[in-house]
């Protein structure tokens, strides 16, 4: 890292020796660049996903419904059982039995709203809003079956699982997506440098001869490349941000458009052009140590 | 301007030891023993293809013998680091054959690499250069790139940069293959001259009137290679 | 297409001026090896997004529910009204009055299986199948408050909308991707093709000055980086490949585990190292003629 | 061997009309004119930088007269395509100053580098190499690379490489620049012996002994460039 510094700093004599123009240059500008627009946006799916991910797990996860139909004189007791259980089960935050209007609430979009409730013996329900994974609904099951054998408990799993499943898919694809970029970039720029450096035999070999010593040699190629994915990075950082800062308003609304990046996430993208000039600086040290070796 | 790596004047400034060469499995040379005094001039000839330019590559340590050894002041270049062996390049000014060039510095960059590389910090460089560029007759061609000199700038070119640092030896491979025959009195007079402010001097020709023109002025010897050995020319030439 | 072909025949003497190794090579089969990967992984990622989107949107939007409340004489002839309008609405397909019993599973999680269904005055629910995009909500609540004004069109909207919109959003999002990646492929080989000539620039000196005519020049360099190409983009390709057929069993299952390739599907991958030939092809002639403007 | 462009004698192999030549804005020479003949021999001397090899590359079009024109064999260079140009060059073989190679391919893939690219069928083709090769004195090397070639050896292949099209017209640029006296009598031996076999010769160098020793064999004619005129240098040599 403080070698990286001391790059930056540089040394604008060694420099001029390699070449500052050339199709090596822009290979290693524009193929940084890419390759940090193209992490930058997805980490920002990841992070989207992600965020999705969760966001539908709390919407769909927290609450679960027990329902209690028995004997109208049982009605009160199990229900008052379920009540003690569900206050002792771990996993099981808040309940709340839902009274006459709400339930004619939930029954509003089939019945409408006149539904003559009170001449119906209906079930008990109680909302029960969930902690963490919630309690382990067979371990309930059997409790409700012993004190309360007319209570269900239903946790909406069955709605539940696809959708979940479907979020964090998604963010397991873009994860796996963001690590072959990485790779992808280290390979590019590994290779670019590598390729720049061998067309560049010519340079190491008269400093060689002139009687510069390897460091030197390494220095200036190390400095320029590491620079130059930089720039490219940060260029290719830049554009990616304001792509993704753009993409609600052009393309989606609705759940998925909430593909973007929120608070401090604006600041992850800038590991991007750090992480590929640490890259470029590696690759670019390998590639002349490599290189030197065949001279003497 | 530069640290001697060493100042005893007994030490010879190159020498080499039962030194044989071959390239894979062909011998070049073998046996060859040869000591080069500070201050003396030496001239380097045989046919094409006999071991002159690899010769004077194992006087500076671009190559290592295959056996015996080949020391540069004293120290073995076997035994260098590559550090050293940049260091004490910086001490032997070598004129390359193909007078190998940074193709997109100017020619005056390009003379001026080995001080760059040696962070040297000469008073007087640009009066230096100056007058060196002068000297090889390059004045008018020092913001041109390599590619746009003549085959003789180039040799003129390698000279300038060979010598700006001032090295105690200087190897001249072929230094006026390209040029002209007065050019290559002048380049003779450059060496002579600079042979008389003490350094050492190797030059590798096919020419024999440069030899000849040579020994009238200064007391050189000749090395000639011949089949597998070298050996002192005399006055046959 | 047919100068393609010719390529692949070849000109085995010409092939030899173009140095058969070093990291240009490398260079080239490495990123279109890598391009071709990611693109593959994109593409199946698109496809299942795409279909992933119409499932949903069939599972989602293909019914509607129609309730009729009204007082039990005016019911059934309501409910006869809607049906008459529903028949003559364009987008409404089949139309199906729910019975008793399919009322009493309706709300069965609710209020479990023994709600006494006879002895309330129940809506009338008429489940309604919608093509395409189904009718016009507006539209048919106007009709429906003049010939039926106890019925209520309830086209699931409230639940669709955001489902849809996350699948076709997963949906656009990958094939902008997949843009990217097409479009980062493509400089990526044009410059490593220019930055390989570059490094050859010598190779067309010497060919140029012993006599070869241009096209001779050309031909070997578009031979040999359109054979690396398309050499290094199956080898991604068929990586890719590998990867998708191993992800369903890798990390996911539920509803995205569906990310893969399905049927003819599989073929549109191999689509991805003819591009990249072409590509590659255009990019090196390109670069080619250039370089060559420069040699008399 | 090679379609001749041209068979009539009495057209010019080369010809410049009162051509003129600057780099930027300083000018080489103007007002040249010169015609070398079918079968004729001629040397180009004259200073290190005055022009020689940009005069060579005026006759194989690899540079335009910034003013007049240039022909071979009656056709004006100004006015060919690319491909006529590179068609032209497979009858003018060039020994280029700089030697230039495909450095990955072996020193005998260079040498016939001219017949790959002009497509042509030569019969004993191999019996044609292998002569040459040992005529060059290459035969030895001929799987090396170029790099691992000496100076004077680069020289020889690059000779070989322009002569195995049997070319009508040969433009040596200092083909004796690195090798030995007795190598360069060898060198002007085949020059002539192709003269001899009708073939216009243009060679320039800087060695006078070797026009004196060529001017006892052939009636050659010295081209001499001094300031920017070009003069038929006469007894003087
Ligand atoms: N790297 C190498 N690998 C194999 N053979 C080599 C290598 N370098 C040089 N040679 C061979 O070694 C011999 C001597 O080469 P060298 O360059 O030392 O000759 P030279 O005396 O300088 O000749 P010239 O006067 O032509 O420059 C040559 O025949 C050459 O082919
Ligand atoms: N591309 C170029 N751009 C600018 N100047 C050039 C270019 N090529 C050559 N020159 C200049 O033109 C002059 C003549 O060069 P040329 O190579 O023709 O000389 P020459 O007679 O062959 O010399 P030598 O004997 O040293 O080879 C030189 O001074 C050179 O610097
Ligand atoms: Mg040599
Ligand atoms: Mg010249």
């Amino acid at each position: 890292m403080n070698k990286l510094l001391d790059l930056l700093r540089g040394d604008t004599e060694a420099d001029r020796v390699v070449p500052p123009t050339g199709f090596t240059v822009l290979l290693t500008l524009a193929s940084s660049a890419a390759m940090a627009f193209l992490a930058v946006f997805v980490l920002a799916l990841a992070l989207s996903a992600g965020r999705q991910a969760s966001a539908w797990e709390d919407a769909l996860s927290d609450t679960a419904t027990v329902r209690i139909s028995a004997p109208a004189d049982e009605l009160e007791a199990q229900a008052n059982a379920v009540e003690t259980i569900l206050a002792q089960t771990p996993g099981v935050g808040a309940t709340h039995r839902l009274t006459a209007d709400e339930q004619a609430q939930l029954l509003a979009p089939w019945f409408g709203e006149e539904l003559p409730l009170d001449t119906l013996r209906l079930p008990i329900l109680i909302e029960v809003s969930l902690d963490g994974e919630g309690p382990d609904p067979q371990g309930l099951r059997q409790r409700f079956a012993a004190e309360a054998p007319g209570a269900v408990f239903d946790d909406h799993g069955r709605w539940r699982a696809p959708m979940i499943d479907a979020a964090s898919g998604l963010k397991t694809i873009s994860l796996i997506a963001l690590l072959l970029i990485v790779a992808v970039t280290g390979v590019t720029i590994a290779l670019a440098a590598s390729a720049a450096l061998a067309a560049n035999g010519q340079v190491i070999d008269v400093l060689r001869l002139v009687g510069a010593e390897d460091s030197y040699i390494t220095r200036a190629f190390v400095r320029r490349f590491t620079l130059r994915t930089l720039i490219g990075a940060i260029g290719g950082t830049v554009v990616g941000l304001i792509a993704v800062a753009l993409i609600p308003n052009v393309s989606l609304d609705g759940a998925v458009s909430d593909v973007g990046l929120r608070g401090f996430e604006w600041l992850l993208p800038f590991l991007v052009p750090v992480g590929a000039a640490m890259l470029a600086f590696g690759a670019t040290r390998f590639a002349a140590t490599r290189r030197l070796a065949e001279v003497s | 301007m530069m640290q001697k790596q060493c100042d005893m004047n007994d030490v010879p400034a190159i020498e080499l030891h039962n030194a044989a060469m071959s390239y894979g499995g062909r011998t070049l040379f073998r046996d060859v023993g040869i000591t080069l005094a500070q201050g003396s001039f030496h001239f380097l000839t045989g046919p094409s293809g006999a071991g002159k330019t690899t010769l004077m590559k194992l006087c500076y340590g671009a190559l290592r013998p295959t056996e015996g050894r080949v020391s540069v002041f004293g120290e073995d270049t076997g035994h260098m680091s590559r550090d050293e062996i940049a260091r004490m390049r910086r001490n032997v000014g070598v004129v390359h054959q193909d007078c190998q060039f940074v193709d997109h510095l100017s020619v005056s960059e390009n003379v001026l690499l080995p001080v760059k590389v040696s962070g040297a910090v000469a008073e007087d460089l640009d009066a230096n250069l100056s007058e060196l560029m002068g000297w090889v007759g390059l004045t008018n061609l020092a913001d041109h790139r390599p590619a746009e000199l003549s085959g003789g700038e180039r040799q003129r070119a390698a000279l300038a940069r060979a010598v700006i640092l001032s090295p105690d030896v200087i190897l001249a491979d072929e230094p006026t293959g390209n040029v002209d025959w007065e050019m290559s009195l002048k380049i003779l007079n450059l060496l002579i001259e600079l042979n008389r402010l003490g350094k050492t001097v190797l030059c590798a020709t096919h020419d024999m009137s440069l030899i000849r023109q040579a020994k009238t002025r200064v007391s050189a010897r000749v090395l000639r290679l011949r089949g597998t050995s070298i050996e002192l020319a005399g006055a046959e030439l």
